[in-house]
């Protein structure tokens, strides 16, 4: 029987990924689709969660974080847009104005 | 049959998360996720979410992803050149694979106890998820309802100055 | 009415600067005379203050104010805890009376971002004005700190050439102190709270009784006293007020000299005394040695200054050497001494900045040497500048005696014998150096012809010097006025810290002996 | 009438007032010198009410209590006034003298731009002294012991755009202070050491009352006195603080005769006479007095002699004199010092008035002339007899009193102190030989500046020759008074052995001074030896000597400046070294430059730019550098790439999270 534990895993599972994702890309567009992949993991456990502890509260907070994975989403692109006119490019090797 | 399904969906899942990552071009990244998507939302259905599964596929599978496409095709991105070796390779395996560690510890020590509610799989069957989650909603969580919707305005906003040229 | 008159005079500046924030920038007459309105009001509202007799007769707090105001469970409680007393009376008094004084002087001088001085003006003046009347700790603190931040940007924004580094001087120094200062707050309510004591969040009256430990005193008193000798300031950390004097503007100098400094001292006197009085007694000797050290040394330095104002400054070193001299005497002479010189000091001092800001409106220097002969072509001015410096010299009949001669008798009187006869050597230099720079100033014959042209004082600035002038002369000639409401706070302050120390029997004749012998 | 008291220094303050507030715009010089003159006038016969009321009253100590001045704890102190015979005297003295110098400045200063302001400064001096002399305590005292220390600077300084006068005033009042930090430290310890005694006081009754609470001969009284004796060094120019009164002449001449003659640096003495009753009780101190006086008596004289400014001559002279009255104060002569003092304040205020008529009268002639030679010089002058003979015949009858010829003012009072000084329980013959030398050189350097201005040929510019005038009316007059004062009042004082040959004229100011002095006189055994109390041949034999001194002095000056004037050009030119030291002072004031003035500046300086500038902010700026290369170093760690921050923050999450999951 499939229980809790087994979603639990694999949501750990693709958080891990998303996170190697988000460290090992240099395009800023891989690197927001993994971010997406994480949300989703975390997604994952809360419907899980609240399919264990038969409560609804897990989902409607799953509702609220692909609102603001929306919201991400739409500002995120347009950053990337805004960045690719000033740099003809979405390297992150090329996000380097934080330095000193 | 149930046990089956979940091992399917959520190998195909992990396997295409992990093309993500490991795609040279984006569009090839984009498609796996979307994949990975729809696995998901399959196992929304087999936890009794249907309503979830749902906007799983519309949001994020529909809105999100042909954003993210719209965005690759506009900016022509071409693939990347593929690297062998990176610090950033072996120092991101290790991390994540420390940190998957370090969640599996967590997930086999803790207790999956909790304040146990009174949605069982029968009152799902009864009323339909979709009801209950809009009971919810617009009930208990009316005002972060309503505080989501500012949120994406405000997101709207802010994503048309960025992308306009001069403001 | 009666019952928040002391939080009307606070907060009334702050309530000024809010209805100030409307009036359009660029109409700068208008803000001076708001401004100048404002500061007028808060001065008469506090009148009632000074001709209270209950001060007279009670040395208990009055027109004591309690709210509750931050509360974190039983964890952490600050409460809003204001009242005055004879100590605090006449710092309160002069701070309204000098705040119109120096907005008065901004007139001519301050022409750039006129709104945002105004507005700072007023803002110092209530964090000046909550800081004396505090009786909470933690209030006291923020109100301490609150004070940096406006007389900050009034050095670094108004300031002279080099102001940005003299502005950053003197927030580090004070910040530095401050924080150590914190530290030893929070040490002390926590001793408070885990010790049991029926303590009312950081109210200092019950932190009074507390009975800290000796050993844990004198870490404490060593952050308090630093962070006070900062504010001073007392020698050797009294190097940022030379610069910040000199870059400030004048009214920004003349509110440091008059007010700000007075906050050290105050607050030697209503804390870092009472709160440790068993470390106090170990460190006497050293506080007081640095005391007349920083008079000789002030006086020394001042003697050489080349710029007017860094002169003044130097002064104000040599003076409050005097000031700390008195208090740390602990006894009533001393004390009353010490408090009436600092009022005396705020008189003197801020009446010489305006005099230096004068010369500096009409020649945009301070150097000595671009001056001389100036008595030849401002007679008024020459009088008034006379007369203050004899007033800051310390002539019988002027304020300036009273104070000096109060603490030095003060400070005979206890054990600091010998520090007040070198102390008493200050009096010569001090002649030396103001009178010196005095004569290079305003006698001799007109040898820069750009002095040729200088117009005597305006009428606003002899209105601007006259209540000074009186105040000179009413401390020096009838100080009974001032002393009287003093005295029965000092010496239910003095009962306190007496009663904790160690009392040390004093064999009077062989002491006598011992002390007169040269060694 | 005592209840009027405090009109006596209120009368001049009123003066100050309206000359110094109004002065300017009054302009008119008459109403201004009236208003002066008739201020200093009114307090003057207020005085003499309270003079004249204190001499028929069997009660000699009255004190008036205006208001308190300072009252914390057992610190008590009154604005109060004491009128005892001594400061009856005083006030007499100080009003009497004033009011003849007010009215000769009127002449004097007249067409000055600063003539309001000369008014206002000479009644706020009046006032200062007068507060000096009256007041009930110690710190009233130290008011006006200030305050003309303040009028000082402001007269001296009134020719501000001298550089010499700014100078000459900032010396004075630096001097003065200097001593002021002795009266200052008297003051406190005597405060204290009364205090520990259970008497917490410094009212001047009181301290007599209880001066016995201290141990006699002790060194609480030593140093209390001695750093007494310091605030009166620098009142009245002893050695070592002398240098600043020849400097003052800088100030007008009425001045120097109001002020550095007749009051001011008198205080001293009074001061010291005020409080004999302390003073008596430490023959160390005592004897300290008697030796500085002596001294300077001396010092000052030989400076005397080389000078050639005729101000500069008084003002040496002044300092001698004054080293005569401490004399008296030290070998416990009080009544004599006073009497010095009250017939050296005609005399000298008469000569420094007559020098002024002098300097006035060849102003005017060099100003006739269109010249700008120095109307000071004494070498410029001679033959004025015949053209200035008031001035001539006061200033004649004035040189005879300091130069001590019998029956004049000076022989009394003088002769009285070298009697003492020898003759003295405290006296010794060396201090009445130190004053027999000065005494000598006095009358030779007074006859020789009488002869060098008055007789002989003129020696001033011929243009300017016939035009030296004899002055006015308001100078003339002032003269004479003094003159006949400085002629006739050493006939209050009269010795008894004189007294006797006078047909019994008793010692009046002996009989009147007595309730101040005698009581300490007698407690601590001040008098005249007993073995030579009543050897009248003894002391008619210092008599005699007194008169050969002065005679041989006259002589002497007659001899070197009128019978043949090359032999002192030839005396210098034997004793280069001697006449230039002599001339220059013997060096005192470069030697204080060296010693004090510029150490403190160089140490002030080395304060400043050595410790303030290098260590204090040298410590601070350290700091900073510190902070800043720690913060210049790290931000290489900042690589501005997206991933690293990114890895740190994951690594940072993993490795808190895993302590406390795995932590457990």
């Amino acid at each position: 029987m499939i229980g809790v534990y087994h979603y639990l895993i694999l949501s750990a599972i693709i958080f891990s990924i998303g996170t190697f994702g988000v460290l090992t890309r240099k395009n800023a567009i891989v690197i927001f689709m993994c971010i997406e992949l994480m949300l989703n993991s975390v997604n994952l456990t809360f419907i899980a969660l609240s399919r264990h502890l038969q409560n609804m509260d897990g989902q409607i907070f799953v509702f609220f974080v692909m609102t603001v994975a929306a919201a991400e989403a739409a500002v995120g692109l347009a950053l990337m847009i805004a960045f690719y006119r000033n740099r003809e490019s979405i390297d992150t090797d090329d996000f380097n104005m934080l330095k000193w | 049959m149930l046990s089956i399904l979940f091992y399917l969906f959520a190998t195909v899942a992990i396997f295409s998360a992990f093309y993500v990552t490991k795609a040279r071009s984006p569009v090839n990244s984009a498609l796996c996720l979307v994949t990975t998507f729809i696995c998901f939302a399959v196992l929304y259905i087999m936890l009794d979410a249907p309503f979830m599964a749902a906007i799983q596929i519309m949001v994020y599978a529909g809105a999100i992803m042909v954003l993210i496409i719209f965005v690759i095709m506009l900016l022509n991105l071409g693939t990347a050149i593929k690297k062998r070796y990176t610090h950033a390779l072996v120092w991101g395996g290790g991390v994540s694979v420390l940190m998957l560690f370090i969640t599996n510890v967590f997930i086999r020590r803790g207790e999956m106890s909790g304040k146990v509610g009174d949605v069982t799989t029968q009152t799902i069957h009864n009323y339909g998820h979709t009801e209950l989650i809009g009971k919810a909603m617009f009930t208990e969580f009316l005002l972060p309802f309503e505080i989501a919707s500012i949120l994406l305005l405000v997101a709207i906003v802010g994503a048309v100055i960025l992308s306009k040229r001069e403001v | 009415m009666a019952d928040y008159l002391l939080s009307l005079i606070t907060f009334f500046p702050l309530l000024g600067m809010l209805i100030l924030l409307f009036i359009p920038r660029d109409n700068p007459g208008l803000l001076k005379s708001f401004t100048l309105g404002v500061t007028l009001l808060t001065f008469l509202i506090s009148l009632p203050l000074a001709f209270d007799d209950i001060f007279a007769s009670s040395g208990a707090m009055q027109y004591r104010e309690f709210h509750e105001w931050i509360s974190i469970g039983s964890f952490f409680k600050m409460n809003y805890n204001i009242g005055i007393d004879g100590i605090s009376l006449w710092l309160v008094m002069l701070t309204t009376f000098i705040m119109p004084i120096a907005t008065l002087s901004t007139w001519n001088s301050v022409d750039k971002n006129v709104k945002g001085f105004m507005a700072l003006l007023l803002l110092l003046e209530t964090a000046m004005l909550g800081a004396f009347v505090s009786l909470d700790l933690f209030l006291f603190y923020i109100f301490w700190e609150l004070m940096l931040i406006p007389m900050y940007f009034m050095i670094g924004i108004w300031g002279g050439k080099n102001r940005i580094y003299a502005a950053v001087k003197f927030f580090i120094f004070t910040a530095v102190g401050s924080l150590l200062m914190l530290v030893a707050i929070i040490y002390i309510y926590y001793y408070a709270v885990t010790s049991g004591a029926p303590v009312e969040g950081f109210g200092i009256q019950e932190f009074y009784q507390l009975g800290i430990p000796s050993d844990a005193q004198h870490w404490l008193f060593l952050a308090f006293a630093l962070s006070f000798a900062i504010k001073v300031p007392m020698f050797p950390v009294h190097t940022w007020l030379p610069d910040a004097h000199t870059e400030a503007p004048t009214a920004g100098s003349v509110i440091l000299a008059a007010i700000l400094l007075k906050m050290g001292t105050y607050g030697y006197v209503r804390f870092a005394i009472p709160l440790f009085p068993e470390a106090m007694q170990t460190y006497l000797p050293f506080l007081a040695f640095l005391a007349v050290f920083g008079i000789i040394y002030g006086s020394l330095v001042a003697m050489m200054q080349e710029d007017v104002k860094k002169l003044v400054a130097y002064s104000s070193v040599a003076h409050l050497g005097f000031v700390m001299l008195g208090v740390f005497a602990l006894n009533l002479q001393g004390m009353a001494g010490g408090l009436i010189q600092m009022v005396n000091h705020g008189i003197s001092t801020g009446a010489l900045f305006l005099i230096v800001g004068f010369i500096y409106e009409r020649r945009h220097t301070r150097l000595i040497s671009e001056f001389g002969g100036l008595a030849h072509k401002m007679p008024i001015f020459a009088t008034i500048f006379l007369i203050i410096t004899f007033s800051s010299i310390g002539l019988p009949g002027t304020n300036g005696f009273v104070g000096e001669f109060l603490a030095l008798v003060g400070a005979f009187e206890s054990g600091l014998r010998w520090y007040a006869v070198v102390a008493t050597t200050g009096v010569i230099l001090a002649a030396v150096y103001m009178l010196w720079m005095f004569q290079r100033v305003m006698f001799g014959k007109i040898t820069n012809p750009e002095n040729e042209k200088l117009k005597d004082l305006s009428i606003r600035e002899i209105v601007l010097m006259v209540p000074l002038l009186i105040f000179v002369f009413w401390i020096g000639i009838y100080p009974n006025t001032f002393l009287s409401k003093m005295n029965p706070a000092i010496e239910q302050l003095l009962i306190h810290v007496k009663s904790k120390q160690v009392a040390v029997v004093v064999p009077v004749q062989p002491v006598i002996a011992q002390n007169l012998v040269l060694k | 009438m005592y209840d009027y008291l405090w009109l006596i220094p209120f009368f001049p303050f009123v003066g100050f007032v309206i000359n110094g507030l109004f002065g300017k715009k009054i302009r008119n010089e008459a109403i201004i010198g009236g208003i002066g003159t008739l201020m200093i006038f009114l307090s003057f016969l207020v005085s003499c009410g309270n003079f004249y009321a204190l001499l028929h009253d069997s009660e000699k100590v009255h004190q008036q209590v205006i208001a308190s001045w300072m009252s914390v704890g057992n610190l008590q102190i009154d604005w109060g006034f004491l009128l005892d015979p001594l400061s009856a005297l005083m006030i007499m003295i100080v009003t009497g003298v004033g009011t003849l110098i007010h009215l000769y400045s009127i002449g004097y200063m007249h067409g000055e731009t600063g003539f309001y302001r000369f008014f206002a400064y000479l009644n706020l001096s009046c006032f200062s002294m007068l507060m000096l002399v009256l007041g009930n305590n110690a710190l009233v005292m130290f008011v006006g012991w200030e305050g003309v220390g303040l009028c000082s600077y402001l007269l001296i300084g009134y020719y501000f755009e001298k550089q010499s006068a700014g100078d000459a005033a900032k010396k004075a009042f630096v001097v003065n202070r200097i001593g002021d930090f002795g009266f200052l430290c008297g003051l406190l310890t005597l405060f204290w050491a009364l205090g520990s005694k259970g008497v917490w006081t410094i009212n001047f009754v009181e301290i007599a009352e209880n001066a016995h609470l201290l141990e006699s001969g002790g060194v609480v009284v030593t140093v209390i006195t001695l750093a007494f004796f310091l605030g009166a060094c620098g009142k009245s120019a002893q050695i070592p603080l002398f240098t600043w009164l020849p400097d003052a002449m800088e100030g007008p001449t009425p001045v120097s005769a109001l002020i550095h003659a007749a009051t001011m640096v008198t205080a001293g003495v009074y001061m010291i006479a005020r409080m004999n009753g302390l003073f008596a009780m430490s023959p160390d101190t005592m004897m300290t007095i008697a030796v500085v006086g002596a001294c300077t008596a001396l010092f000052a004289a030989t400076i005397g002699l080389a000078q050639n400014d005729i101000k500069r001559v008084l003002a040496y002279s002044t300092v001698s004199q004054l080293g005569f009255m401490f004399l008296a104060m030290g070998v416990g002569a009080f009544t004599a010092g006073i009497f010095h003092l009250m017939t050296h304040a005609f005399f000298k205020a008469c000569l420094f008035l007559g020098s002024g008529s002098v300097i006035h009268g060849m102003h005017h002639g060099y100003h006739h002339a269109h010249l700008h030679d120095d109307p000071q010089d004494m070498r410029n002058m001679g033959g004025l007899r015949k053209k200035m003979p008031i001035t001539f015949i006061t200033f004649l009858v004035s040189t005879i009193a300091i130069s001590g010829i019998p029956f004049f003012s000076g022989f009394f009072s003088k002769d009285e102190i070298l009697w003492w000084a020898f003759a003295g329980e405290r006296g010794h013959w060396l201090l009445w030989l130190a004053g027999a030398v000065a005494a000598l050189m006095t009358a030779f350097y007074m006859f020789r500046l009488v002869f060098m201005t008055f007789f002989g040929e003129q020696k001033t510019d011929a243009r300017a020759k016939d035009h030296i005038p004899e002055s006015g009316l308001t100078i003339t007059i002032p003269l004479m008074v003094l003159a006949a004062l400085a002629a006739a009042g050493g006939f209050l004082g009269v010795p008894h052995v004189l007294g006797n040959f006078f047909g019994h004229m008793p010692n009046y100011l002996e009989h009147f001074l007595a309730p101040v002095f005698e009581h300490a006189q007698v407690l601590n055994g001040i008098a005249v030896k007993p073995e030579l109390a009543h050897s009248v041949a003894l002391e008619f034999s210092m008599m005699g000597a007194s008169i050969g001194i002065a005679a041989f002095g006259i002589l002497g000056a007659w001899f070197m400046y009128i019978k043949t004037p090359t032999l002192p050009g030839k005396f210098v030119a034997s004793f280069p070294g001697l006449w230039k030291a002599v001339y220059n002072k013997w060096y005192i004031d470069e030697l204080y430059d060296a010693v004090f003035v510029n150490n403190c500046k160089r140490i002030g300086t080395f304060l400043w730019k050595g410790f303030d500038v290098r260590v204090v902010d040298g410590i601070v700026n350290g700091t900073a550098w510190v902070v800043k290369g720690i913060g210049s170093g790290l931000r290489y760690t900042q690589t501005g790439f997206l991933h690293n921050y990114a890895m740190g923050m994951v690594v940072g999450v993993v490795v808190i999270v895993g302590y406390y999951i795995l932590g457990k």
